[in-house]
C-alpha cells in the first residue's frame, strides 16, 4: 500500500558563520503508512524535530534543505510553492511543540489561537470552533 | 558731475559706505569738507517718500524680556518699539545732527549749567492726553538718584533736578558744566512717557506709532498714528519680531519673509549684496570690539603685556578677512572717525608688529593667559582666534574660555582678569570716553583710573573754544592709546539689510537701522 | 487589575512631577546672575541692580519662593513673568503668555506626529516583514544616515533649497496668529518637514527591531506551522507583541517634539514652548523656566503614562499578570 | 533626534530556542558583509584618533596665510581664505575662518570621538550600577532610585545642559560628565529592566536556591546575561552623544576653541552652505560614516542575540 508520508534521502545543511554549507541531517529516509506510528529516538540536538518539521516543509531560520524528497501524498512538500505550502500547514499537518506554553502567543487568548487554525483552513467556522474548544 | 550723482546714489542705496563714498570723491578731486557735504546731500536724492504699506523688521535679540519702559531699554528691538511708539525732546538725525522734537527748542547758559526746554504745544498721547511739562519732568527725573534702574542714568550724574517753569517749559539744573547733555537726551532711552505710567506694556508715548500688540519674545504691531504730532509716518502699519539665528535671519530676507532685518553677520554679507532683491545697509559707527586687561590685577596691570596684546592685532586682517571689509582698524582707542571732529587723526596708527609684540611679551616675563570671550558682538570671537593664532607664531600661549553671553555681563565683564567687551557709540565722544575711562566710574571696565583723564573730561564739558577741546579731546584719546588696558584692533559697521523696496532709513550711527530712528521714516515704493 | 495599574501609575507620576518640581527649582537657582542682572545687562550698577530686585520682588529667600510658588501652581496660578515689566510695576501673566506657544507647539508637534507615526511604522513593519532584502537594507540605512545628521544641518538644507533658491515655502515658520488655511500650512511645511525626517528614523528603527524580535518567537514558528498567512502573521500575532515598546517610542518622540526642538524653532524663527523655555533660562525669568518646565515634565509624564497603559492592553499578559 | 531618553521596557519575560529542545547551539557571532564594513570603517577612525594629528598638513588652530591662497596673476594680494574650495594646498577646502578643514576633521577625531567614548562609558558605569542596584534591591531602593531617574528624564536634556552649564561653563571634562550623567539615565532604565528579566530567570533563581551571594549572582548571572544587549544599545547611544554635543554648540556651549570637535564644525561653517562651500558637510559626513557603521556592527550584534532585547533599544 502506498506510504502517507516518505521521507528520501532528506538531507538539511547548516550554514556556518564562514557561510559554507554543513548537512545535520545526512540523507535520512523512512515511509510513514496510514495509521502507523513512527518514533524518531535520538540525543538532543540529533535533529529530530528538524527532520520532523521537514514533514511541514519547512526549516528553522540558518538551516536549508540540501537534496532529497519529503512526500507527503506522493506531492512532494518541500517543492510546493508558498501558498499551498500554508494550505498543507495545519490543514493536513499539524505540529504539537515540546513545551507547548512557548508556543502559544502572549498578546492572544488561548481559544483564538486554539481555533485559529481550523477557522483559517475553512475546516470549521469560528462559532463551531469555539464550541469544539472548549 | 554725473558720477558724483550716481555715487550719491549707490551711497543712499547702502551699495558703498560712507568711507568709500568719501575716498571716492577725495579721488575725483574733491576736499573732505565738499565730500562731506555731498555725501549729506546724498540722503535728499531718495525720490518723495511714498504714503501707505505695512513692513515687517527681524531683529537680531528679543526675548521674554522685551521691553517697552524706556529706562530699561538694551535691544536693538526695544530701541526700535520705543522710536516707533515714543519721542524724545531732542532727535540724533543723520550724521549726528541734533534735532528738536518734543522740545521745540533750547537754550543753555553761558557755562553750560542750566538748559531750558520749550515743550512742544498740542501733542497728544496715544491715550488722547495732551503732553505737558510735567510728563517731561516724570519722565526725566526717573533717571536720576541712586535708586533708579536707568540704563543711562550715568550720563545724569550731574543734573541737580529737573524743574517744571510753565506748562510748556522745564529746565535741569547741572551741578557742573555739560555742554553734551542735549546729545544725551538724543539717546534711545531718554524717551517721554505719560506721568505715573504704571503699566509700560500699553505703550502710551506720543510716537509716530500706536502699539497694537507686544509679545514680549514673539513679535509686536504698530499702527499708523493718526494725530501724530508732525508730517508722518509714511508707513501704515509696522511689525516687529526678531531671528536670533543669523543665518536664518539673513534666509528670511532673501526668501522675502521680512523686509528689514538688523545685525547682518560679516559672512553673509555678500549673499544680502548680490541677490537682486535685497539691500545692503552698511553704516560707519564707533562700536568697537575690545579686550579688557585690568589693570588692578595681573596681567593686565604690567603695561608691557598690554602693549604686546595691543601689536600682535593684526588689524588689518581683521578688517579684510573677519569683517569683509565692513569697519575700520581701530587705534586701542573708542573715537573713530564715526565721531567726525572729535575723532584725533593726528593719532598715529597702531600696527600689526609681531617682533615688538614678541619683546614687549617677552618684557612682561608672560608666557601664557587666559581670555574669557564670548560672542558679544560681531567677529570677536574670530578675532581673538587670529590673535591666539599669531601668539602661538610667537610662543605665547593665549588660552581662551568660550562663555555663553547670558550671564556675562554680571559673571566675567569686569571680573575676570582678561575679558572682551563692546560698546556702542555714544552721542559725543566726551560721553563714551566718560562713561568707559572716567576715573573710578561705574564702567571703567579696566579698571584705568587716571587723574590726568578726569581732568581732561571734566575742562573739555567746560571748554568752549573748539580748537581747545579737540586737543583735549585728542590727549585723552592718546592716554586710552597707551596707558590704559584696553585693546581696541576694530569698530565695525553696522551692517543691516532690507528689501529693494524700502527705503528712507536713516544713515544715523547709533544703532541698527539708522540708529532705531527708521520707522518714522522709512517708506516703500509699490 | 487593570484600574490598580492605573491607579499605580498615576501616584508614580504625580511623584515624578514632585521631584520635577524641586530638581527645577535648585537648578534655576544655581544660576549666575539673576533677571534684574540680565534685564541691565552691560549697563548694572549694585544700586539699580538693589532697586529693581526690589521691584521685582527677588530678595526673599529661595525656600520662600519655592513654596509660594509650588501653592500657586496647585492652585492652577503660573504667576508673573518678568516679562515686558522693566521698572513698570506689572508683569505678564505666564499662562497669558504659555498660551499662544503652547497652541504653535502642539499644532506642529501633532502635525509631524499624524504623519511621522503612521509613516514610520508602517515603514518599519515593511522593513522587518522582508528582513535583509534590498528594501530593508535601504530603509535600514536610510534612517542611520538621517539619525546621524545634525538636525540644523537638515533644517538649513530645506531652507536654502526649498526657501532662498525655489521660492517655495517661507524660510521661516514665523506665525503671525492669524493665517488662513493655506498660510498655515505654508508656515509649517518646512519644521514639519524637518522634525518628520528627525523623528521617523528612531520609530522605524524600533519597530523594525521590535516586530523582528517577536518573529523570533517560538509562537510564530507555530503560526507559521499552523499555515497562518504571512500577513495575519505580522499584523495579528507580531505587531501585537511589538505595540508595547512601539508606543513607547513614539510617546518619548512625542515628548521630545512638544520639549526637544529647540534647534528647529530657533532655524525657523517658530514661536514654540522649547525656545521660550531656552530664553527664560538665558534671561533667568525663573517663575517663567518652571513653569515651561512643569509643563514639559507634565507632558512627558502623561504620555509615558499613556504608552505603559497601550502595551498594557495590548498584552493579556500583562493584563492578567501570573 | 539625540535628546530623546530611552524607552521604558516593560519587564516581560521571553522563552527562545534555548529554552526549547533542539536548539541550535549558540554560535560565534556572524558579521554580514554590511557588520565587516561597518567594523573596517570604525578601525579606520580609531587609528586616525591615534595618528591623526600627526598626519595633518597644518594645526588644527592654523589660520593660514593669504598668501597661500594668491592666484598667480592676479593683482589682489589679499585673497579670500574662508571657504575656500579643496585645492593642492588644502585638500578638503578651508572652513569660515581659514582654517584647514582636513586638519581639523583630523584633529576633531580624537576630541569628537574621545568625548563621547569618555560620556557613553560614565552613562553606562552609572547606568548600569544604580540600574542593576535597583532591579536587585527592589522594594524602596527601586522605586527611590527610579523615581529621581524619571524626574532627570522627563527634563529635557538640552535644558539640563543649558542651566548646568550656564551655571559652571563648560570645559571638556564637564561636557563629558554632564552627557554622560544625562545619558545615565537612558541606561539606567534599560540595565533596570533587563536585570528584572533575569532576577526573576530560572537559573537565577537555581543559584538563589545553591546559596550563592548576592555578590556572587550580581557578576556571574545578572551581569552577564545584560552583557550582550547593553554593548547592542551602546552604538546608537555613543551617536546621541556625538549628536548632543553638537546642537550643544548650536547655542554655543560646546567644546572650548580652537580644539575642533565635528559636531561644532558643522555648526560653525553652517554659513558656507549658502556659498556652496562643502567645509559644514565633511564633518557632517564624518559623523555619519561613523554613525552608519557603528550600527551596521550593532544589527550583526543584536541579530546574534535573536533580537530578542532589542526591543528596548532606540
Amino acid at each position: 500500500m502506498a506510504a502517507l508520508l516518505e521521507v528520501d534521502r532528506l538531507v538539511i545543511d547548516a550554514q556556518t558563520d564562514g557561510g559554507a554549507l554543513v548537512p545535520i541531517v545526512k540523507g535520512v529516509s523512512f515511509d510513514v503508512a496510514p495509521g502507523e506510528v513512527v518514533a524518531l529516538i535520538g540525543e538532543s540536538g540529533s535533529g529530530k524535530t528538524t527532520i520532523a518539521l521537514s514533514a511541514l516543509g519547512y526549516t528553522r531560520p540558518g538551516l536549508v534543505f540540501g537534496s532529497g524528497e519529503v512526500r507527503l501524498h506522493g506531492e512532494d512538500v518541500i517543492a510546493l510553492e508558498p501558498e499551498r505550502k500554508r494550505r498543507l500547514r495545519g490543514g493536513r499537518v499539524a505540529y504539537l511543540a515540546q513545551s507547548a506554553a512557548a508556543t502559544f502567543n502572549p498578546a492572544l487568548t488561548i481559544g483564538e489561537q486554539v481555533t485559529e487554525s481550523a477557522v483559517l483552513h475553512g475546516i470549521l467556522t469560528q462559532e463551531a470552533a469555539d464550541a469544539r474548544a472548549v | 558731475m554725473k558720477d558724483v550723482r550716481a555715487f550719491q546714489q549707490l551711497y543712499r542705496d547702502g551699495k558703498v559706505n560712507r568711507r568709500e563714498f568719501l575716498t571716492v570723491m577725495g579721488a575725483l578731486g574733491f576736499s573732505a569738507a565738499t565730500a562731506g557735504s555731498l555725501l549729506g546731500s546724498a540722503g535728499a536724492l531718495a525720490a518723495t517718500p511714498r504714503r501707505g504699506g505695512s513692513v515687517r523688521m527681524a531683529s537680531n535679540l528679543h526675548g521674554p524680556d522685551d521691553q517697552m519702559d524706556p529706562i530699561v531699554f538694551t535691544s536693538n528691538i526695544d530701541y526700535s518699539r520705543g522710536r516707533a511708539t515714543y519721542n524724545g525732546l531732542i532727535q540724533i538725525r543723520d550724521n549726528m545732527v541734533l534735532a528738536p522734537e518734543l522740545a521745540e527748542e533750547w537754550s543753555v547758559n553761558a557755562n553750560a549749567t542750566e538748559f531750558t526746554f520749550k515743550i512742544r504745544k498740542g501733542v497728544h498721547f496715544h491715550d488722547g492726553s495732551t503732553l505737558t511739562a510735567d510728563d517731561v519732568v516724570w519722565s526725566m527725573r526717573r533717571h536720576l538718584g541712586k535708586k533708579s534702574p536707568s540704563v543711562i542714568k550715568a550720563f545724569f550724574t550731574n543734573v541737580k533736578e529737573w524743574k517744571k517753569v510753565d506748562a510748556y517749559t522745564v529746565k535741569a539744573i547741572l551741578t557742573s558744566p555739560d555742554s553734551d547733555l542735549p546729545a544725551k537726551l538724543g539717546e534711545k532711552q531718554a524717551k517721554i512717557v505719560k506721568k505715573d505710567t504704571k503699566d509700560f506694556k500699553k505703550g502710551n508715548g506720543t510716537g509716530p506709532f500706536l502699539l497694537e500688540s507686544f509679545q514680549p519674545g514673539v513679535r509686536s504691531t504698530h499702527a499708523r498714528n493718526k494725530d501724530y504730532w508732525r508730517d508722518g509716518p509714511n508707513l501704515d502699519a509696522l511689525e516687529m519680531t526678531a531671528i536670533t539665528d543669523p543665518i536664518a535671519r539673513v534666509n528670511a530676507l532673501l526668501a522675502g519673509d521680512v523686509q528689514l532685518i538688523s545685525n547682518i553677520d560679516a559672512k553673509q554679507v555678500r549673499l544680502v549684496q548680490k541677490n537682486p532683491e535685497t539691500r545692503l545697509i552698511s553704516q560707519e559707527t564707533g562700536l568697537y570690539g575690545g579686550i579688557c586687561c585690568l589693570k588692578n590685577t595681573a596681567p593686565g596691570k604690567n603695561d608691557d603685556f598690554v602693549m604686546g596684546l595691543r601689536l600682535i592685532q593684526d588689524r588689518e586682517r581683521i578688517v579684510r578677512s573677519i569683517l569683509k571689509g565692513h569697519g575700520r582698524v581701530g587705534n586701542d582707542h573708542p573715537i573713530s572717525p564715526a565721531y567726525g571732529a572729535d575723532h584725533c587723526s593726528e593719532l598715529p596708527q597702531r600696527k600689526y608688529d609681531p617682533d615688538k609684540a614678541k619683546w614687549h611679551l617677552k618684557k612682561s616675563g608672560y608666557t601664557t593667559a587666559e581670555l574669557f570671550v564670548a560672542p558679544v558682538m560681531v567677529g570677536i570671537e574670530d578675532a581673538s582666534l587670529l590673535m591666539q593664532a599669531n601668539l602661538k607664531k610667537i610662543g605665547f600661549d593665549l588660552r581662551l574660555k568660550k562663555v555663553p553671553t547670558d550671564g556675562y555681563w554680571g559673571a566675567v565683564w569686569m571680573k575676570e582678569p582678561l575679558n572682551v567687551v563692546t560698546w556702542n557709540m555714544r552721542p559725543t565722544a566726551n560721553a563714551m570716553l566718560a562713561i568707559q575711562f572716567a576715573p573710578h566710574a561705574k564702567w571703567n571696565d579696566t579698571f584705568w583710573n587716571s587723574d590726568r583723564m578726569g581732568f581732561l573730561l571734566k575742562a573739555s564739558l567746560a571748554e568752549t573754544d573748539q580748537k581747545k577741546r579737540h586737543e583735549m579731546l585728542c590727549e585723552m584719546q592718546n592716554l586710552v592709546h597707551n596707558e590704559s588696558g584696553m585693546v581696541i584692533p576694530y569698530h565695525v559697521n553696522q551692517i543691516d539689510g532690507t528689501h529693494k523696496s524700502v527705503h528712507g532709513i536713516p544713515h544715523q550711527p547709533l544703532g541698527a537701522l539708522g540708529g532705531a530712528e527708521w520707522p518714522e521714516f522709512a517708506w516703500i515704493d509699490a | 487589575m487593570l484600574i490598580n495599574a492605573l491607579l499605580k501609575r498615576t501616584g508614580i507620576g504625580i511623584a515624578t512631577l514632585l521631584v520635577v518640581s524641586i530638581l527645577i527649582f535648585i537648578g534655576t537657582s544655581v544660576l549666575p546672575g539673576d533677571v534684574a542682572q540680565i534685564i541691565l545687562g552691560q549697563m548694572a550698577t549694585p544700586d539699580s541692580l538693589a532697586a529693581l530686585r526690589e521691584k521685582l520682588g527677588l530678595d526673599q529667600p529661595g525656600y520662600i519662593r519655592y513654596f509660594l510658588w509650588l501653592g500657586d501652581l496647585l492652585t492652577g496660578d503660573l504667576g508673573y513673568s518678568k516679562a515686558g515689566a522693566g521698572a513698570g510695576t506689572i508683569g505678564t501673566p505666564i499662562s497669558e503668555m504659555l498660551a499662544p506657544r503652547l497652541v504653535n507647539t502642539l499644532r506642529l508637534s501633532g502635525t509631524v506626529a499624524l504623519i511621522a507615526v503612521p509613516l514610520s511604522v508602517s515603514l518599519g513593519l515593511v522593513a522587518a516583514m522582508y528582513p535583509g532584502t534590498r528594501l530593508d537594507r535601504t530603509v535600514t540605512f536610510a534612517t542611520l544616515s538621517l539619525i546621524s545628521l545634525p538636525e540644523f544641518l537638515v533644517a538649513t538644507f530645506l531652507v536654502l533649497i526649498l526657501a532662498v533658491h525655489l521660492n517655495w515655502l517661507p524660510a521661516t515658520a514665523y506665525m503671525s496668529g492669524d493665517e488662513s488655511g493655506l498660510q498655515l500650512i505654508r508656515a509649517l511645511a518646512m519644521p514639519t518637514l524637518t522634525l518628520v525626517i528627525v523623528a521617523s528614523s528612531q520609530i522605524i528603527r524600533m519597530t523594525r527591531a521590535a516586530v523582528l524580535n517577536v518573529m523570533s518567537s517560538p509562537y510564530i514558528e507555530m503560526a507559521i506551522l499552523k499555515g497562518v498567512p504571512r500577513s495575519r502573521i505580522i499584523l495579528r500575532h507580531a505587531l501585537f507583541n511589538a505595540i508595547g515598546p512601539i508606543v513607547n517610542v513614539v510617546a518619548l518622540n512625542l515628548a521630545y517634539l512638544v520639549s526637544g526642538i529647540v534647534v528647529v524653532e530657533t532655524i525657523f524663527a517658530y514661536p514654540g514652548l522649547a525656545k521660550l523655555m531656552v530664553e527664560g533660562v538665558q534671561t533667568r525669568d525663573l517663575p517663567f523656566v518652571q513653569a515651561c518646565a512643569m509643563i514639559f515634565c507634565a507632558t512627558y509624564v502623561a504620555l509615558i503614562f499613556i504608552a505603559d497603559m497601550a502595551s498594557i492592553l495590548s498584552n493579556p499578559r500583562l493584563r492578567h499578570p501570573k | 533626534m539625540s535628546s530623546i531618553p530611552d524607552n521604558p521596557a516593560e519587564p516581560q519575560t521571553q522563552e527562545s530556542y534555548d529554552e526549547l529542545p533542539d536548539a541550535p547551539p549558540r554560535r560565534r557571532i556572524r558579521f554580514s558583509w554590511s557588520g565587516k564594513l561597518g567594523i573596517g570603517i570604525v578601525a579606520f577612525w580609531l587609528v586616525i584618533v591615534v595618528i591623526g594629528p600627526s598626519i595633518a598638513p597644518y594645526d588644527e588652530a592654523d589660520i593660514l596665510d593669504e598668501a597661500l591662497f594668491v592666484v598667480p596673476g592676479s593683482d589682489n594680494p589679499y585673497p579670500d581664505t574662508d571657504f575656500q574650495p579643496p585645492s593642492r594646498i588644502v585638500l578638503l577646502g578651508t572652513d569660515y575662518l581659514g582654517r584647514d578643514t582636513l586638519s581639523r576633521i583630523l584633529w576633531g577625531a580624537r576630541v569628537s570621538i574621545g568625548i563621547s567614548l569618555a560620556a557613553t562609558l560614565i552613562a553606562y558605569l552609572v547606568g548600569i550600577t544604580l540600574g542593576i542596584a535597583a532591579a536587585v534591591g527592589g522594594g524602596k531602593l527601586d522605586s527611590g532610585l527610579s523615581r529621581v531617574n524619571d524626574a532627570f528624564l522627563s527634563i529635557p536634556s538640552i535644558m539640563l545642559a543649558l542651566v548646568v552649564i550656564a551655571a559652571v561653563g563648560s570645559t571638556i571634562p564637564l561636557l563629558i560628565v554632564l552627557t554622560g550623567l544625562i545619558y545615565a539615565t537612558s541606561v539606567f532604565r534599560i540595565a533596570r529592566s533587563l536585570g528584572l528579566d533575569v532576577t526573576v530567570s530560572d537559573f537565577v533563581e537555581a543559584a538563589r536556591v545553591r546559596g550563592e551571594g548576592l555578590w556572587w549572582i550580581i557578576t556571574r548571572e545578572i551581569l552577564p546575561n545584560v552583557a550582550m544587549p547593553m554593548a547592542t544599545d551602546f552604538g546608537l547611544r555613543f551617536v546621541y552623544v556625538i549628536l548632543f554635543i553638537s546642537s550643544l554648540s548650536f547655542l554655543g556651549l560646546g567644546v572650548q576653541p580652537p580644539t575642533s570637535d565635528w559636531g561644532s564644525m558643522v555648526r560653525e561653517n553652517l554659513a558656507g552652505l549658502s556659498y556652496g562651500s562643502i567645509a559644514p558637510l565633511v564633518p557632517a559626513l564624518a559623523i555619519a560614516t561613523l554613525t552608519i557603521a557603528i550600527n551596521m556592527v550593532v544589527d550583526d550584534v543584536s541579530a546574534h542575540a535573536g533580537g530578542r532585547l532589542a526591543k528596548r533599544m532606540l
